[in-house]
């Protein structure tokens, strides 16, 4: 029988796989893919609650978890194109004027 | 608590913040003189319809009136509580009066970014009025956090040379106090609920709330090592910003790169916020610490008398001086509060308004100088008072006050508060004393070197006296110090129940012996002669 | 309504003066006509009504009725536990009250006021159209206040008029502002007066623990019914407000402001300085005089203190050559000679010094004013001399001070300074309280400073109007009279220097003691108190036989002859100043020390006020260098440094909050170097510190 | 056989489970990123049919939709518009910090797990009927989901549509070529 702690064990790899991610990527384009892995890890645990208590808040909780992640994309990918233009680099790491 | 007229303080609170955004969307930048009328009709407005207040308060009634309740997070029992009694009362009066009398008098002083500076001072003074008239724990906190933060970009933007020190060292000491008071009001609600497990702390298990009248009703149930700490963490939020003696030195740097209307709502408001802070909660929450603590507030407040009067005579600075007087006069009013009877506390809360009114007013005489030559040294000054004697004229009386001549407010309420200290302890009554002959010797010493002698500096030569918008900022000033100094019963009469529900709290932990009925009791027990003997050991 | 109870009214007439003439006069530059129709009107109607009041009181309710007009309560502070466990309230009113002391003071109050406003019209007539607006509002405010000093009813009105005085003092004494040192002799006299409000303030607040109350009446019948229950308050008490009246009354220790109050203008000497304000604390004594009777400590402490005074000022005064200076050391030990006359028990010997006083002393002060004015502002005498010709009202007034002021018999001075005398004596015979040996050293004192004062005075008479003058040939070509309105008060008052001691005739040494009006009429004052005292006071009164007493009135006579005999070998005739030349070269070391008056200012100066302002600066400093320290260099170093300079608690005070933010600073420059501007190092930092917190969380659960 | 048949469920779980962690690996590990991105793609299709394993068959069209549809879309666009040759294969990983990143990330899955494993699932457990029904009708999922966004959510999802609005104006601000230069521009002289 597959329990909730199933899918949070799987929404936690998945959390800990885009967190590597994150923090090894040096492409700003990478790493934003790799947060769309950690929304996804939240999603499938909220759902996996939402089937467990039977209650439909979860679910609509991740759709608000898309909505933002959508909004984050927007966001990321139009300071991805700004970082282009100005330091022609899709580096995280080369964005670093505050480095004194 | 007594619904009656709640829109109004809600009213009263609000109509600043709606005038910043009324500012901030549909004003434009450019639009200097549109900016001050709108600032300055606002901030008259709402003084003016805080007047009610005072008739409308009803001494004989509720605590808590023109209360107004909602929920705000219900989950852990945050609500949105509004009300307020006679103290608070006094105080958002002196709020609006101040908060009115700082827009007006910054149109010349201020010229550069002018539309953030009075959007800063109308935002403060909701933030201000907010703390006063807040009965929820965490509404309280949010508005005291609301509150440092226009007053950090009006020193750090609009200040002197050393602005930026100034700021960050205010807002950090501020911001350290209120984390520390926070912790403290956790604390209390925790106890109150279902306690902590992690550190150990048991609750009663009431129904989770941060009702400020809730929380005086569980009072006497706080163990005494719990309210051992909560004090503490009230007490450091609360002496910072007072500021009692060693927690001092961000007033004077603040007040001194401030400009002078941010000094002024400083002193005559800002201050007072610890000093509420100890009647609010301190005394009627945390009886017990308050009873073991008043030894030691005793001293440092004796300490902060003394000192300030001393470092102010060193001063060669003007404002500096004033700051430092500050501190002294501060020090009266803890004082006062912790003499824990009546006189001493219906003292210290008019010696609130009596300080916000005379400091705020020699800020404010100090400021008029300073925008005529930019200079605040003292020894750039010197006769004055020969052509600029309606200037000399009232900072002659608001010096006079501030060193408590009688017929003035000054003398209320150190008198008062003396004659309240005198009967907890007749030590401290002497050494606080000398603070009046130290206070009459640095404010004349500042008097006669800035107004009398030869008019030796030629700048000074044609100093312009003043004209009809700054005599206005200063009258109400005059004209209320007078009325305290003259007639204060209706002032009385107004703090007077909140004196005696807070007297009633804390005296309601201390051991029957000590309680005056208790006094009484076991006087009448005794053997006529020995209480003979008590008059001959006086 | 009667007019006594309209008594609050009498300070109010000045005052609406004074706000009028400070508000609009002074404002709008009225002429000087219009300014001082004002001030005379203020002062001249209260004048009137606090006469006319006083005898409908004394003929309808009897000098033994304490009158009490209770306007409002000023100040509730609420209710305090008071010694005996009681409860009482602060309830403290705004309220006058006529009884014979009070009624005393307002009649001679009101009437020199009013003289000294005449004559002000005439001295002051020189000023702007502004300054003279300012100095009437001033003169009008001090009536004002003086009059609550003496009408009030209670402590805190008698204390707002304390104040009110000392404010008007400061003022007047820096009406010339511009003049450094005219300013900094009125902040010395506000100051020193300060250190004596502060015993004041402080008597108050005992009075109010131990009685529960601040009114005379109540507070006075209470102590009086329970002498020894009360007797060691009554020394605290006692003792408190003795320290104000010191520094009021110009007093030891704190004298030194009264010779630089001169700085002001000389009506304000002879008003403020000399007959009125500075009587303000004899005043009070006697006022309390229930509180010092209970006390034998603290009578013996005014005694002394007051003895004292009288012959160290009188000293001074032998060898100043300011006219002013010398009558200013005079009043102070005038003062001196009424303090005296309190702690030796005889209250009313004291008032009615206070009153003779005023008569002579103002008379003096305004002669004086004349002569300055005669010389254009030059005071002093040896530049002075055979004014007598060109100034003879000025002279014959003076004369009749000078006379009473010596104690010549009939004239005022004689009867009140005599009866002092006598008290003191029969003080040291009756062993008064135990303390007959020291009594009668004081009575001695107070014979020696007769003779001084004789002398003095008149060598200053000599020096002044006799002989040839010696100002130069330019400024004896502006000699001349004063005009009428300085001449007036001047010959009222000299009438009165010679009569006006006749209320006070000793008349029991003539068996007629009912003589005495001024003892009968200030009787009621002197409230009973239980057996011992009275009994005390019946031995002493015994102690000394009618023949002893007159050969102590023929001694004090002979005082002040052998004075005025020095007086007359030293400086009048060819040899005039020769004698004393030579007698100040001798004796060089005591004659500078009286010319600079013991170095009193001086030590002072170099104790009390350097050592507070060191105190200060050192305070300061150690508030300042801190910042600048921390700011500049690491906190570390500045606590190091703090412990070094030995202050080290005002540095850590500062130093600990800048060693927070400079470890901050110091801490995040170092962080900086790894971090800022490296995304993903935050999000280390994130995970770790999530990893740390989590394993915290594990430890404590499990 | 019966075996598998009686545990089919399970096992299309785990199948399922092990192709998203697949394509989660595959995303972080990509050297090029189009190919992170279509690693993402599966992952994305993965938790869909999770998400129909719970009964959230809304959510999981949306998924596809939004998420596989629309965002990833735009990933590709942008990668396109970037050029993608920027970094070197070898500059990929931050080689620094890559073995302490890589630690930190188990450290916290493995704390987090042994949370999960530790600590009771103390919490009550319901029907998964609700998810389908409104009151006692069956109505599916996404009319139910449709009830309850609309209804109690209302206010919550209009304060999220400004967010999108706030970020769609965001993007547009920045990705404008003037603006984004100026700005900065502005920032780094200063």
């Amino acid at each position: 029988m597959i329990t909730a702690t199933h899918y949070v064990a799987l929404s936690l790899i998945l959390f800990c796989l885009g967190l590597v991610g994150v923090m090894v990527r040096r492409n700003f384009i990478t790493v934003l893919m790799s947060l769309e892995l950690m929304f996804n890890a939240v999603n499938l645990n909220l759902i996996a609650f939402s089937f467990r208590l039977g209650d439909l808040e979860g679910q609509v909780l991740a759709i608000f978890v898309i909505t933002i992640a959508a909004a984050e994309a927007a966001i990321g990918l139009g300071l991805i194109i700004a970082l282009v233009r100005l330091k022609d680099t899709v580096a995280l790491d080369e964005a670093d004027v505050m480095r004194s | 608590m007594d619904f009656q007229f709640g829109w109004l303080l809600n009213l009263i609170c609000y109509l600043p913040l709606a005038g910043a955004l009324l500012i901030m969307l549909f004003v434009n930048k450019e639009n200097s003189r549109g900016i001050k009328t709108t600032a300055t009709v606002v901030a008259g407005l709402d003084f003016v319809i805080s007047i009610p207040l005072w008739f409308l308060y009803r001494p004989d009634g509720a605590e808590f009136q023109f209360a107004s309740q909602a929920d705000w997070i219900p989950s852990v029992g945050v609500q949105y509580i509004f009300g307020i009694d006679g103290f608070a009362v006094l105080l958002i009066l002196l709020t609006t009066l101040l908060g009115f009398i700082a827009i007006y008098s910054s149109f010349t002083a201020i010229a550069e970014r002018q539309k953030e500076y009075y959007i800063s001072l109308l935002l403060l003074q909701t933030g201000m009025l907010g703390v006063f008239c807040s009965l929820d724990f965490i509404l309280f906190y949010v508005f005291w956090e609301v509150m440092l933060v226009p007053m950090y970009f009006l020193i750090g933007v609009w200040g002197g040379p050393r602005r930026l020190y100034a700021a960050i060292k205010f807002f950090l000491y501020t911001l350290f106090g209120s984390v520390l008071m926070l912790v403290g009001i956790l604390a209390l609600y925790f106890y109150n609920a279902d306690g902590l497990a992690a550190i150990g702390l048991k609750g009663l298990g009431n129904i989770p709330t941060f009702s400020i009248q809730h929380l005086y009703t569980i009072a006497p149930q706080i163990p005494p090592d719990l309210q051992f700490w909560v004090f503490l963490a009230f007490f450091v939020g609360f002496a910072i910003k007072v500021p009692m003696f060693p927690f001092h030195t961000w007033l004077p740097d603040a007040h001194v790169e401030a400009p002078t209307a941010g000094s002024v709502i400083l002193a005559a408001v800002l201050l007072k916020m610890g000093t509420y802070g100890f009647v609010r909660f301190s005394l009627p929450l945390l009886p017990d610490a308050t009873l073991k603590a008043v030894g030691w507030i005793g001293v440092l407040s004796i300490i902060a008398i003394v000192y300030g009067a001393l470092v102010a005579m060193a001063q060669k600075d003007m404002k500096k001086l004033v700051a430092y007087s500050s501190v002294s006069h501060m020090g009266f009013i803890t004082l006062g509060l912790f003499a824990l009877n009546t006189a001493g506390l219906r003292g210290g809360i008019l010696q609130m308004l009596n300080h916000g009114i005379s400091t705020g007013a020699l800020f404010l005489l100090v400021g008029l100088v300073y925008e005529r030559r930019h200079n605040r040294m003292i020894a750039e000054y010197g006769g004055l008072a020969k052509v600029m004697p309606l200037y000399a004229t009232f900072f002659l009386v608001m010096t006079m006050s501030s060193i408590g001549l009688p017929t003035l407010n000054g003398f209320i309420g150190e008198f008062t508060i003396l004659i309240g200290v005198f009967n907890h302890s007749w030590v401290w009554a002497l050494f606080a004393a000398s603070g009046i002959v130290l206070g009459a010797a640095y404010m004349l010493w500042l008097y006669q070197r800035v107004f009398f002698g030869e008019l030796s500096n030629e700048k000074n030569k044609d100093l312009k006296d003043l004209n009809l918008r700054e005599q206005w900022t200063l009258i109400p000033l005059v004209i209320i110090a007078f009325w305290i100094g003259l007639y204060p019963k209706p002032f009385f009469d107004r703090m007077a129940p909140t004196v005696d529900r807070v007297l009633a709290r804390v005296e309601a932990v201390m051991p029957e012996s000590e309680t005056v009925a208790g006094h009484v009791a076991a006087l009448a027990s005794l053997p006529a002669d020995e209480t003979a003997g008590e008059h001959g050991e006086y | 309504m009667k007019l006594y109870d309209l008594i609050w009214l009498i300070p109010i007439l000045p005052l609406l003066g004074a706000i009028i003439n400070g508000l609009v006069s002074n404002r709008l530059g009225l002429s000087k006509p219009v300014t001082n129709t004002v001030a005379l009107l203020g002062s001249g109607l209260a004048w009137i009504l606090g006469w006319a009041a006083i005898v409908q009181w004394v003929l309808e309710l009897g000098i033994h009725h304490t009158h009490v007009v209770r306007l409002f309560t000023w100040i509730n502070g609420g209710s305090l536990r008071i010694l005996d466990g009681s409860l009482a309230d602060v309830n403290i009113a705004a309220s006058f009250q006529l009884d014979s002391v009070s009624a005393l003071m307002v009649a001679f109050v009101t009437f020199v006021g009013f003289l000294i406003h005449v004559y002000s019209v005439g001295y002051m007539h020189d000023e702007s159209d502004r300054a003279y607006a300012r100095y009437f509002s001033y003169l009008n405010l001090f009536m004002f206040s003086m009059l609550v000093l003496v009408l009030g009813s209670n402590l805190v009105v008698l204390f707002v008029g304390w104040e009110g005085v000392g404010l008007c003092s400061y003022l007047l004494i820096g009406f010339y502002f511009e003049k450094d040192w005219c300013a900094a002799a009125g902040m010395k006299a506000f100051i020193v007066n300060r250190i004596g409000d502060w015993g004041f303030l402080l008597a108050i607040f005992a009075t109010f623990m131990v009685f529960g109350t601040l009114e005379f009446t109540e507070f006075f019948a209470t102590a009086a019914a329970h002498p020894e229950h009360y007797a060691t308050a009554a020394t605290v008490i006692g003792l408190l407000l003795f320290v104000g009246a010191i520094g009021k009354s110009a007093q030891i220790p704190l004298f030194v402001w009264l010779p630089d109050a001169m700085a002001g203008p000389t009506p304000v000497s002879a008003l403020i300085h000399a007959a009125t304000m500075v009587t303000a604390g004899v005043y009070m004594v006697v006022r309390c005089n229930v509180i010092f009777r209970l006390s034998p400590t603290a009578m013996l402490v005014v005694a002394i203190v007051g003895g004292v005074t009288a012959i160290v000022a009188a000293t001074i005064g032998l060898v100043q050559n300011d006219i002013k200076k010398v009558l200013a050391y005079s009043t102070v030990s005038q003062l001196g000679y009424m303090f005296l006359g309190a702690g030796v028990g005889a209250f009313v010997a004291a008032i009615f010094h206070v009153l003779t006083h005023a008569f002579f002393k103002a008379c003096l002060f305004l002669g004086s004013g004349s002569v300055i004015h005669a010389c254009s502002g030059e005071q002093d005498i040896r530049k002075m001399g055979g004014l007598k010709r060109y100034m003879p009202t000025t002279y014959w007034t003076f004369l009749a001070a000078t006379l009473a002021i010596s104690g010549i018999p009939i004239f005022a001075g004689f009867f009140s300074k005599d009866e002092i005398l006598a008290k003191a004596f029969e003080a040291g015979a009756g062993g008064l309280n135990g303390f007959g040996s020291t009594y009668y050293l004081l009575w001695f004192l107070g014979l020696a400073g007769a003779v001084l004062t004789a002398f003095y005075m008149f060598r200053l008479v000599f020096a002044t109007f006799h002989g040839e003058f010696r100002g130069g040939e330019e400024a004896e070509h502006h000699l001349h009279e004063s005009p009428r309105t300085m001449t007036m008060p001047l010959v009222v008052l000299g009438v009165l220097s010679i009569f006006g001691g006749l209320v006070g005739i000793p008349g029991h040494l003539f068996g007629h003691p009912e003589w005495n009006l001024i003892e009968g009429f200030l009787e009621p004052v002197m409230l009973p108190i239980g057996h011992a005292a009275e009994e005390a006071a019946h031995v002493s009164h015994h102690a000394v036989s009618l023949g002893l007493e007159w050969g102590l009135v023929f001694l004090s006579v002979a005082a002040a002859g052998l004075g005025i005999w020095v007086a007359n070998r030293f400086y009048m005739g060819a040899t005039a100043f020769a004698r004393p030349q030579r007698l100040a070269e001798r004796f060089s070391l005591v004659y500078k020390l009286l010319l600079n008056k013991y170095w009193v200012d001086e030590i002072y100066g170099a104790t009390v006020i350097a050592g507070t302002l060191k105190l200060s600066r050192l305070l300061w400093e150690g508030d300042a260098r801190v910042v600048d320290g921390a700011v500049n260099g690491t906190a570390l170093a500045t606590v190091g440094s703090s412990f070094i300079s030995g202050i080290f608690d005002l540095r850590v005070v500062d130093g600990l909050v800048n060693l927070v933010g400079t470890s901050y600073d110091q801490a995040s420059r170092q962080f900086r170097r790894l971090q800022v501007g490296f995304t993903q190092g935050y999000a280390m930092v994130m995970v770790f510190g999530a990893a740390v917190l989590l394993g915290i969380f594990y430890l404590a659960k499990f | 056989m019966d075996f598998l048949v009686a545990n089919f469920g399970a096992i299309f779980f785990y199948v399922v489970a092990a192709l998203t962690v697949a394509g989660g690996i595959g995303v972080i590990a990509a050297r090029n990123p189009v190919h992170s991105a279509l690693y993402l793609l599966w992952t994305f299709f993965m938790v869909a049919v999770l998400f129909v394993l719970r009964h959230a068959e809304f959510l999981a069209a949306v998924q596809v939709l939004v998420y596989a549809g629309g965002i990833m879309v735009l990933y590709l666009f942008v990668i396109m518009l970037v050029r993608i040759k920027d970094l070197r294969p070898e500059d990929v990983f931050l080689s620094g910090i890559a073995p302490l990143a890589v630690l930190g990330g188990v450290l916290l899955g493995a704390l987090l797990a042994g949370g999960i494993l530790l600590g009771s699932m103390a919490m009550g457990s319901g029907d998964p009927a609700a998810l389908v029904t409104i009151g006692d009708e069956v109505v599916g999922n996404t009319e139910a989901v449709g009830w309850v966004l609309y209804i109690r959510y209302l206010v919550p999802f209009e304060v999220v549509s400004v967010v999108l609005l706030v970020a769609m104006i965001g993007a547009i601000v920045f990705g404008r070529r003037e603006a984004a230069l100026e700005g900065s521009a502005g920032e780094v002289g200063s």
